[in-house]
């Protein structure tokens, strides 16, 4: 079902955790769905210095977010946006098709985060303008036939 | 993962050694088809016979009411569209319950668009329904009763006899899903008043793709499948020999082996749960605490997700099942769990082991040890599970 | 009887251990249910794949055109209904023959009684169907043709590619009964514009109760089954996992000894027709003598009566079938017969003796040997035999 | 499906063949239903001497023909009456439900010879006063649910 890299940052997520006095937080996702993810992010000089993330839902739902946070880390405020969730999959080598939402969650994680993060500042980040950060980005992409 | 420990027998069950080696020559050798008149076909027909009069013994039916089908959800089927096009001149009306299996609920959606009139039940929190709820459900124009006998996910034993003998009183046909309760409880068809009752051999450790219905004699039921003459020209389609045999002998065994199935498997869930109660907070048992399957345990982890704890179990060897949406590929989490009154939330992490005959104590000593593990690994993920740490809740 | 001699190939086959081998560790060991996420699971699902593809491979098809039944009668019962159904709004006629296996024609005559209206095509003296007449039956309110690829009784194979680029043409869906022919003709069915194909797995060295309906992508159709979301949400009920396993391995082979198969069954079957016709009167040789299944014999003698000919050869240990009356338990002679235009009387006198991968020269010899005798002592009893015995017919 | 006895007298039917110059000759049945049976009776100071038959039909036709004939050589015309097919099923230890219109064909047969007997010689036998030769008898009591 899914690819070992899945599993391997399933079962040994990088950068589970909390940041006290974050410089931005984003949380996407809801109960119903069954996937809430929160990020964490450390910024210094438009640099994401750190990143920490909690992931309630499925297994691809924490991988995502694993993965999303070892590709923003260390990138600049303006790389960090251009993360995709179509990035994100391929670095999973691949999602099941009903779990390709979880990437967008996390690409949508990330960006609720930096929202936040210019909020704080009062900047507007060129690509989000336009972000809402409380609509609803789960989309499962099923298959009925 | 040097071990696998089954713990989804709910789902499925192996074929048990006994019941594979009387299936064997049926492919082979005694292959024949039972219509035909040779010998080979009439060695066939002796065969079906033999299995049709152990699954009768085991219910307490007669042979000729019982007819073979490729698995419970036809029998689901079969039951449900045969009764109600049958009688459709005596009314539209069906009286089922909120937390069926999805073959007679997708069947009865189906029929709700096609001019019936579905009453579905509600259950209380530990998955009963109110039987005042239904006698009151009952119309002049209700023609069917189908309600199951136990649940798949969550244990609950309806109480069958009473509805049994309210469907009798009020001339309604009561139809039961018993495939998760058969070779777990005495079933006696007169006894309970049981009009018709699917089940299926894969649950009782016979093969997949057989199961029966029962149609007590006198029913008034369409054929969902039309063509030859089978089962009395009822079923068309060959038989499925070997799997009837199989079925034939897994139905037998079930019934000699009754009492210790269910001592054991009980024994095995009475410490599974006591295990990871003392062990783990923020969880719930679903299910009734007494009318319930032996061997089913369904736990409810707050702050989780049910995905994620299966995968994680399966990377120990250890294979559950759950009701959280994303196992399904559906939208919602187990409308069984909805309908039982959990929030979203902790219907999502939910967790059935189910137990069976080939569990060992040391298989649910290890699920104690490695369980308790895993649920607080996910919970310190969990952002959920921030609120409550430190016991603030 | 100190041998067994097994020629109704046509009914029924046996398992071939190649198959059955591979079967073998999906009952005890590899049993899991294919929905489920676990280890188990997931090996069940990936062989089910294995076997999906398999079979889509032998016909041409993609891996997600090819949906697992209970059996070819399913697959028939689940082509017609569904199509109808889903497609009501389009019309209400549909074209089939008046040959086609009972699976097929009871499903129509079902559908005649709930609003639909069914043309059955004749056939000429061959079993073949005229493909003028289907052209003028075709009226703006077909929505589907269902006609047999090859007939059960006669072996007589239809023009299917030019009925498929007729449909197509016509824009109606078109279904073919492949059950007798599959494994033993080549079919592509983008070849041969077949919109849905009913296969049957006892019928080519698989186990009795799995089939498989082909549904081209696209096609609209409702579910028979309701319940889970097995098969792409399209057929419910757990998968019969080994009997799938089986029915792939089953495609697979007969797809490798496609040439050798059709060169061994119908050598032996034109020795079997020069050895009856040289040696037996009044007896002639149903379905086309060129377009029909290699192993497919069909024999019809005068004056005497096939369940008694079926009998007399069983005491010598040769199974084959008739479309006498009195085999079938029905009134008539088989409906196939009487569409070639038999006489009652001839019907009646029907053998088929269908060969198969097992069938020997010396058990074909034998049957030369034998027959003749026992058809001559039946017409010594027969007393509609005296009046041309000495040749004055 | 058969019993021993039937598959004995179908196998290794008793009195097939045709009597010349008999005095009664029976014939019941259809082709189109797939039975025909023909019975000759010699007869002399009312008792059946001699009997054959010759059967178009299943192993149940031909083996009740066989026991019919054997049940009423020797016996008085009265008695020869006296066969139901009943007693033809019993004798033959059962046959198979949808069989069981073989053996009222048996018993018609004996009769239709018994009655032509009584139309050559111009008398009315005890119990054919109603007797109507052809008539279908060929009821087949088949299990249709
Ligand atoms: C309660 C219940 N009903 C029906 C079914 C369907 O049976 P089958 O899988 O044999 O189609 C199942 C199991 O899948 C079940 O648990
Ligand atoms: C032409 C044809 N169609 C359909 C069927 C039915 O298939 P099954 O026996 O798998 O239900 C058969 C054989 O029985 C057949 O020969």
């Amino acid at each position: 079902m899914y690819s070992e890299k899945v599993m391997d940052h399933f079962m040994n997520p990088r950068n589970v955790g909390e940041i006290e006095n974050a410089d931005g937080v984003g949380q996407v996702g809801n109960v119903k769905c069954g996937d809430i993810m929160k990020m964490y992010l450390k910024i210094e000089d438009d640099v994401i210095v750190d990143v920490k993330f909690k992931t309630f839902g499925c297994g691809s739902a924490i991988a995502t977010s694993s993965i999303a946070t070892e590709m923003i880390k260390g990138k600049t405020i303006q790389d960090a946006l251009k993360l995709t969730n179509r990035a994100v999959v391929e670095a999973l080598d691949g999602l099941p098709a009903q779990k390709v939402h979880c990437s967008v969650l996390a690409e949508q994680a990330v960006k609720s985060a930096l929202f936040d993060y210019a909020q704080k500042r009062n900047i507007v980040l060129e690509g989000l303008e336009d972000f809402k950060p409380d609509e609803d980005h789960h989309d499962h992409e099923e298959e009925h036939e | 993962m040097n071990q696998r420990i089954y713990l989804d027998y709910s789902a499925t069950t192996p074929v048990k050694q006994e019941v594979l080696n009387e299936m064997l020559p049926y492919f082979t050798e005694k292959f024949g088809n039972p219509s035909s008149i040779h010998s080979f076909g009439r060695e066939a027909k002796q065969a079906v016979d033999v299995a049709r009069d152990r699954i009768a013994k085991a219910i307490g039916a007669k042979q000729e009411e019982i007819f073979f089908t490729g698995g419970g959800s036809e029998a689901d089927n079969w039951a449900i569209k045969g009764i109600v096009y049958a009688n459709k001149e005596k009314g539209n009306h069906i009286i089922t319950t909120k937390i069926e299996h999805h073959a007679v609920l997708h069947t009865c959606e189906y029929l709700e668009k096609n001019g019936f009139e579905v009453t579905y039940l509600d259950v209380d929190q530990y998955g009963m329904i109110d039987i005042d709820q239904l006698k009151n459900a009952i119309t002049d124009k209700t023609i069917l009763i189908t309600l199951m006998f136990a649940n798949n996910e969550i244990g609950t034993i309806q109480p069958i006899k009473e509805i049994g003998a309210l469907a009798k009183e009020r001339k309604v046909y009561f139809h039961t899903d018993a495939v998760q309760a058969f070779g777990n409880v005495n079933i006696n068809v007169n006894d309970l008043n049981i009009d018709m009752m699917s089940i299926s051999a894969h649950k009782i450790y016979g093969p997949k793709g057989v199961g029966a219905l029962y149609i007590r004699k006198g029913v008034k039921i369409n054929a969902l499948l039309h063509g030859g003459a089978q089962e009395r020209r009822r079923r068309a389609g060959t038989e499925n020999l070997p799997g009837i045999v199989g079925f034939g002998k897994a139905a037998e065994l079930a019934m000699q082996n009754l009492d210790t199935h269910i001592t054991h498997t009980a024994s095995l869930r009475d410490r599974l749960v006591k295990g990871i109660l003392d062990k783990v907070d923020f969880v719930k048992v679903n299910g009734h605490p007494i009318h319930r399957l032996p061997g089913n345990v369904n736990f409810a982890f707050e702050f989780i997700e049910g995905e994620s704890l299966l995968l994680s179990l399966d990377m120990l060897g250890i294979s559950g099942s759950s009701g959280s949406a994303c196992t399904s590929g559906s939208l919602d989490p187990s409308h069984v769990l909805m309908a039982i009154g959990l929030t979203h939330e902790i219907a999502h992490g939910s967790l059935r082991l189910s137990i069976g005959d080939f569990t060992k104590e040391e298989d649910i000593d290890y699920v104690i040890n490695e369980l308790p593990k895993i649920v607080d690994r996910l919970r310190q993920m969990s952002p959920l599970y921030e609120k409550v740490k430190g016991g603030q809740k």
